[in-house]
């Protein structure tokens, strides 16, 4: 006798894949809103004249980059208690994923400021905008606009990677799949029923951010550039 | 269980560093192959081969690897094929890099500018002569540096084979830990590791790319 | 794919109509080149020029009305595209040499690869057809070794080396300054004394007049004026007289 | 019901192995004590010493498959291990997908707390915090009691819900009195004690469906080794309590 | 920051010098521009004239000598540089539009941000000026759906925005063919009949004749030789001769 597929008796636990679903995207949400301030202060923080700063932000880039993320949130999670400080697994993973994704987000903004023309930045301090001004209006959001493509396959990417919060005791998508693969002992349904809703999910963001590309830039709406 | 770490603890680590990189330059050379297999599906002029690999890119980039690694090892063996942990690895690696580098790779052949092509065409060159002798040497150069970047990527992502069964660097560091419960030591060694093998990687692509950006081709006449 | 179509004309263009979306940029445009004739069409910026250009050797398909080049009709679906681009020669404004081949790869490639011509015939070749522009001594440099001038001359001769019946230019010229400008001008001039048919778009007027043997001038998508090259100097149009007035004010 | 069946054709499961003269055992090695790695990076812990004795009393080679708690079970339905032996609890649900032995040990769990914390039944747990092994019959036991106002904590496997209370981000753990003792061996400052006994559970020798033969054997050989007394005296070495005194041989 | 500095001018440098490493760009440049006067700065390339232009706006720091803008002291460290900006209106080349903004987000981003004006008043302010450079339809477009002269009447419309006492050209229609060239030479001939205060680099001759009060010929980093428009039919230097020689030759 081979191996029989039962999906029913899996699916029939789908509330607890939704909640698990619902958690997921949570950690997704909180970690990029966390996670894209912090990387474009990091990007920014890099082109700083102060060269501590400087290097501060690239040792944190480079540091983040190059070691795995799962090792990153048992430093997170295990170091914070070690000194005492005991946060819920959910303020961690968010903690840790927004750490990692900022990392990610700091080079790719990098990039898009370093795609800004030298003649833009002329052209405005000949207007006689202010530092910040230039900042704001010449550097972040056309850059944003350049980047946002990149951007945001860096957050479906952490989206996915999220799954390794289910280290730490938070029940999102794959820690739900796990309890219930070994409570039922049908993995096999288990893990195709998560990757139907990874996919799922995956698409959901992609159509949230091209949604969001729509709203925020105008131009793009306009002249027809696809996102 | 208890005890302090000892040589025979770093032995082991270092035995799973090894399966890393093992694991690494299986995942490169079956998802290079394959990726460029998919980069030229991407590119192609006949619209279902178009659509088929953006499929294939869709699904495989929305589903996380531990998945499709659980998957690739039990699923084909449950339909039976019976693969070696090895094999199913390099399989399941293979899917996944060459979706991303596939992807990776469209957006160079795609970046070399429109003119090349139309000059091309204007030789009365064929599709494959154009695409081999002048759209593809040059994709190459540019993509040199985010290929090597993201060699990174794979690098760290062979820590999930542990599913299959593998004891890399990361599942190595775990069973160590789970008979040290030592955690910020051990993990902080395995970040060193994993640090120490990805980041002369990222820097040497940072390099190609900083030198490309200065332009050009710095081809010495040969 | 020569087909049978009684004409003595190298070039045809009968009642050539292309859009773009909703912008109509070719609006029945009907014009004939001759063997060893040189043809140059001129207009304003956006009249169509580059597009009807582009339609003779179809890197654009019409939407209405019939080419014919070289005995290949273009306009037909099925046409032979490589017979047809063997039979032409086309050079733009951005040279687009191959910059990881040197010159002398850059100019074997077709002929190799197209006519599967022996490499060492090829070589031959390009040492022929690189002294018809002057430069020989260029044959191993990579392109970005080579002024815009040189880069230019060497896309030419990249197009000699296919023997086209017929060669088109799109301002060849107007990315170089009035030296180098004067350089290319010289290659094109003893191409057309050696009776090389031609096509080309230009914007320098001095040189249209001195080289063209008819002037095509376009205006939104159409053949406004055409005649012999003093029609520069004694326009008939009001069009024509205003682009040359203000063509010779820029200069 | 939708049902898909992939293709059986195998020959008899038992006779497979005595022909390779080889047994794979599929087994967690990151679970002490049961599986775990000694100071040398030798596999040692209750089931590997299980697995070797059986292994030699049937005179095969013995190959550990390794595996992680959650690719137990698709190891043997694959055929990629012949038998799992990884702190298999017994499970009426569980029984559905795979056969189970006889049982050849017990697992006693209880909650056990940070020895200063004042508990002493499950009223004095409202609202706090306890850690378990994902999945495990723990995590279902404690999952089902829905009218104690527990919060749990889940963690991939006991060692990192070990971790978690080791470095202070759980008081409370539901898990065998082995590894609550074990917590303040690595940290005395938080040393654990078991305060609320929780259940007992079966561990089996888990196989696929469908062989009859072989599971005859095991339970043959489990029967012959409690009798004689060698599966307690494993099981006491690494647990340092005794199984049940049916169990003693 | 106003200074207390007795000068009519608007613009006076004094002995300015500046090097980039070891190559001396400027090397004791000398001029004043009064109000309402429009200055013409030629040379040839690489003579200094960007350089110059630059460092009145302070794009460049001088190693020596004195600039006083607008009774700004430009030269000294701490010379208050948007005070200088808001007096001081530049355009280049390339025309730097703000790509991912309209026409009049463009030029309401200044006067809004800068000038703290209310963003009603400031699109008043932008039809203004763009019917000045004749670009009222374009208000809504983005810069990408203009063509060059189009993009370059709109960055002259953005500087006149900020309401400058000076407007500072470099090359401002080098990049664009002969129409559009004229396009937006007109539009620089209004502003001079309105009385703007103008310093403008240009390579075109004849515009520079027939707009400048006065003509600054700069040769290897040093005013060569300065006078009125007619220093270009009647040249005292063999420089300025060769100079004004070569570039008619080129139109
Ligand atoms: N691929 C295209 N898609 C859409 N519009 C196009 C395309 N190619 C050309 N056009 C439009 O068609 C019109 C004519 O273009 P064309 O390049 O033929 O003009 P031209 O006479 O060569 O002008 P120029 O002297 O500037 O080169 C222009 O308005 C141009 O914007
Ligand atoms: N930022 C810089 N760093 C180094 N050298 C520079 C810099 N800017 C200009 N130069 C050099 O200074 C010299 C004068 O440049 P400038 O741009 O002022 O000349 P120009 O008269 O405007 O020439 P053109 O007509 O070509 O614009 C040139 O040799 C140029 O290479
Ligand atoms: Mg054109
Ligand atoms: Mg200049």
């Amino acid at each position: 006798m081979g191996i029989e597929l039962d999906f029913p008796a899996v699916l029939e636990r789908w509330p607890s894949f939704l909640d698990g679903a619902i958690l997921t995207l949570e950690l997704a949400f909180f970690a990029t809103v966390l996670g894209a301030a912090l990387g474009t202060l990091a990007a920014v923080g890099r082109r700083s004249h102060s060269s501590l700063i400087a290097r501060a932000c690239k040792v944190y880039v480079e540091a983040i980059r190059n070691t795995p993320l799962l090792v990153q949130i048992f430093l997170v999670y295990f170091g914070l208690a070690s000194i005492g400080l005991k946060f819920s697994a959910f303020t961690v993973a968010v903690a840790a994923l927004t750490i990692n994704v900022g990392a990610y987000t700091a080079e790719i903004m990098r990039a898009g400021f370093d795609a800004i023309p030298g003649g833009q930045l002329e052209a405005a301090e000949g207007l006689a905008l202010s530092r910040l001004q230039i900042y704001w209006h010449i550097i972040l959001l056309p850059a944003v606009e350049r980047v946002y493509p990149a951007l945001t396959s860096q957050f479906v990417l952490l989206m996915l990677a999220s799954s390794v919060c289910s280290q730490i005791s938070a029940e999102e998508l794959t820690a739900v799949a796990n309890y219930i693969q070994s409570d039922t002992y049908r993995a096999f349904e288990t893990y195709i029923i998560i990757a139907v809703l990874y996919i799922f999910l995956s698409l959901v963001m992609r159509a949230g951010f091209w949604g969001l590309g729509f709203v925020l830039f105008p131009r793009r709406r306009r002249l027809g550039t696809p996102l | 269980m208890g005890g302090h770490l000892n040589i025979n603890h770093l032995l082991f680590l270092g035995h799973g560093a090894l399966w890393t990189i093992g694991l690494s330059l299986i995942a490169l050379g079956g998802g290079g192959v394959a990726g460029f297999v998919i980069a030229l599906a991407r590119v192609s002029s006949l619209k279902s081969v178009r659509l088929l690999s953006a499929i294939y890119v869709q699904l495989i980039q929305g589903t996380p690897l531990l998945v499709i690694l659980f998957l690739g090892y039990f699923g084909l063996a449950a339909v039976g094929f019976q693969l070696s942990p090895l094999a199913a690895a390099g399989a399941s690696l293979t899917l996944y890099v060459a979706a991303y580098l596939g992807e990776i790779w469209r957006g160079c052949i795609e970046s070399v500018p429109k003119p090349q092509w139309e000059a091309a065409e204007g030789l009365a060159l064929s599709r494959t002569q154009r695409m081999m002798k002048v759209i593809l040497p040059q994709a190459i150069r540019i993509a040199t540096p985010p290929t090597v970047g993201f060699m990174v990527q794979i690098i760290k992502n062979t820590s999930l084979a542990s599913v299959v069964g593998f004891v890399e660097l990361m599942r190595s560091g775990q069973i160590v830990n789970n008979s040290l419960f030592e955690p910020f030591a051990i993990y902080a060694i395995i970040a060193v590791v994993y640090f120490a093998m990805c980041y002369p990687i990222s820097l040497y692509s940072q390099r190609l790319e900083r030198r490309m950006g200065r332009g050009k081709f710095n081809l010495a006449p040969a | 794919m020569q087909q049978d179509i009684p004409s003595a004309s190298i070039v045809s263009l009968r009642d050539v109509q292309k859009s773009f979306g909703s912008l109509k940029v070719l609006d029945g445009v009907s014009f004939t080149v001759e063997r060893g004739e040189v043809l140059a069409i001129i207009g304003r910026s956006g009249s169509g020029k580059s597009t009807a250009l582009r339609c003779i050797d179809r890197f654009e398909r019409v939407d209405h009305g019939e080419i014919i080049v070289c005995g290949h009709r273009v306009d037909s679906p099925d046409v032979n595209l490589r017979a047809l681009r063997q039979d032409v020669g086309i050079v733009f404004q951005s040279y687009n040499l191959f910059p990881h081949l040197t010159i002398e790869q850059n100019i074997t490639l077709a002929p190799c690869s197209v006519k599967r011509m022996a490499l060492s015939q090829a070589k031959d070749l390009a040492r022929k057809v690189l002294a018809q522009v002057g430069l020989e001594e260029k044959l191993h440099a990579y392109p970005e070794q080579l002024s815009g001038g040189q880069q230019q001359r060497a896309a030419i001769a990249r197009s000699l080396a296919m023997q086209p019946k017929v060669m088109l230019f799109d301002e060849v010229t107007s990315a170089l300054d009035p030296e180098l400008t004067v350089e290319v001008q010289k290659v094109i001039e003893r191409l057309a004394a050696d009776g090389m048919t031609m096509v080309m778009v230009t914007h320098e007027m001095g040189f249209a007049k001195s080289i063209a043997d008819r002037i095509v001038f376009m205006h939104r998508g159409k053949v406004h004026e055409t005649g012999p090259a003093s029609i520069l100097t004694s326009p008939t149009t009001p069009e024509l007289a205003q682009f040359v007035g203000t063509a010779d004010l820029k200069s | 019901l939708f049902m898909l069946a992939v293709q059986p054709v195998r020959a008899d499961l038992l006779d497979s192995i005595m022909q390779a003269k080889k047994i794979r055992i599929s087994t967690d090695l990151a679970i002490p004590p049961s599986g775990m790695m000694d100071a040398s990076m030798k596999a040692t812990g209750s089931d590997v010493e299980v697995a070797q004795l059986l292994a030699k009393d049937w005179g095969l080679e013995l190959e550990f498959i390794q595996t992680t708690g959650a690719t137990r079970i698709p190891n043997v339905l694959t055929g990629k291990a012949d038998i799992i032996i990884s702190t298999l609890s017994v499970t009426a649900e569980r029984a559905k997908v795979i056969d189970f032995s006889k049982r050849y040990a017990t697992l006693q769990s209880d909650i056990g707390c940070l020895k200063s914390l004042n508990v002493k039944d499950w009223a004095d747990l409202k609202d706090k915090t306890v850690g378990v092994a994902r999945g495990t019959t723990q995590d279902t036991t404690l999952s089902n009691m829905k009218d104690k106002e527990l919060k749990i904590a889940r963690y991939d496997d006991d060692a990192t819900e070990v971790t978690a209370a080791v470095s202070g981000q759980v008081d409370c753990v539901g898990t065998s009195a082995t590894i609550i003792n074990q917590i303040g061996v690595k940290n005395p400052a938080r040393t654990f004690e078991s305060k609320i006994p929780l259940a007992t559970f079966d561990l089996a020798v888990g196989l696929k469906k469908g062989e009859p033969r072989l599971m005859e054997k095991l339970n043959a050989w489990i029967a012959e080794n409690i009798k004689n007394g060698k599966l307690n005296a494993i099981y006491k070495k690494f647990h340092g309590v005794e199984l049940p005194t049916d169990m003693r041989g």
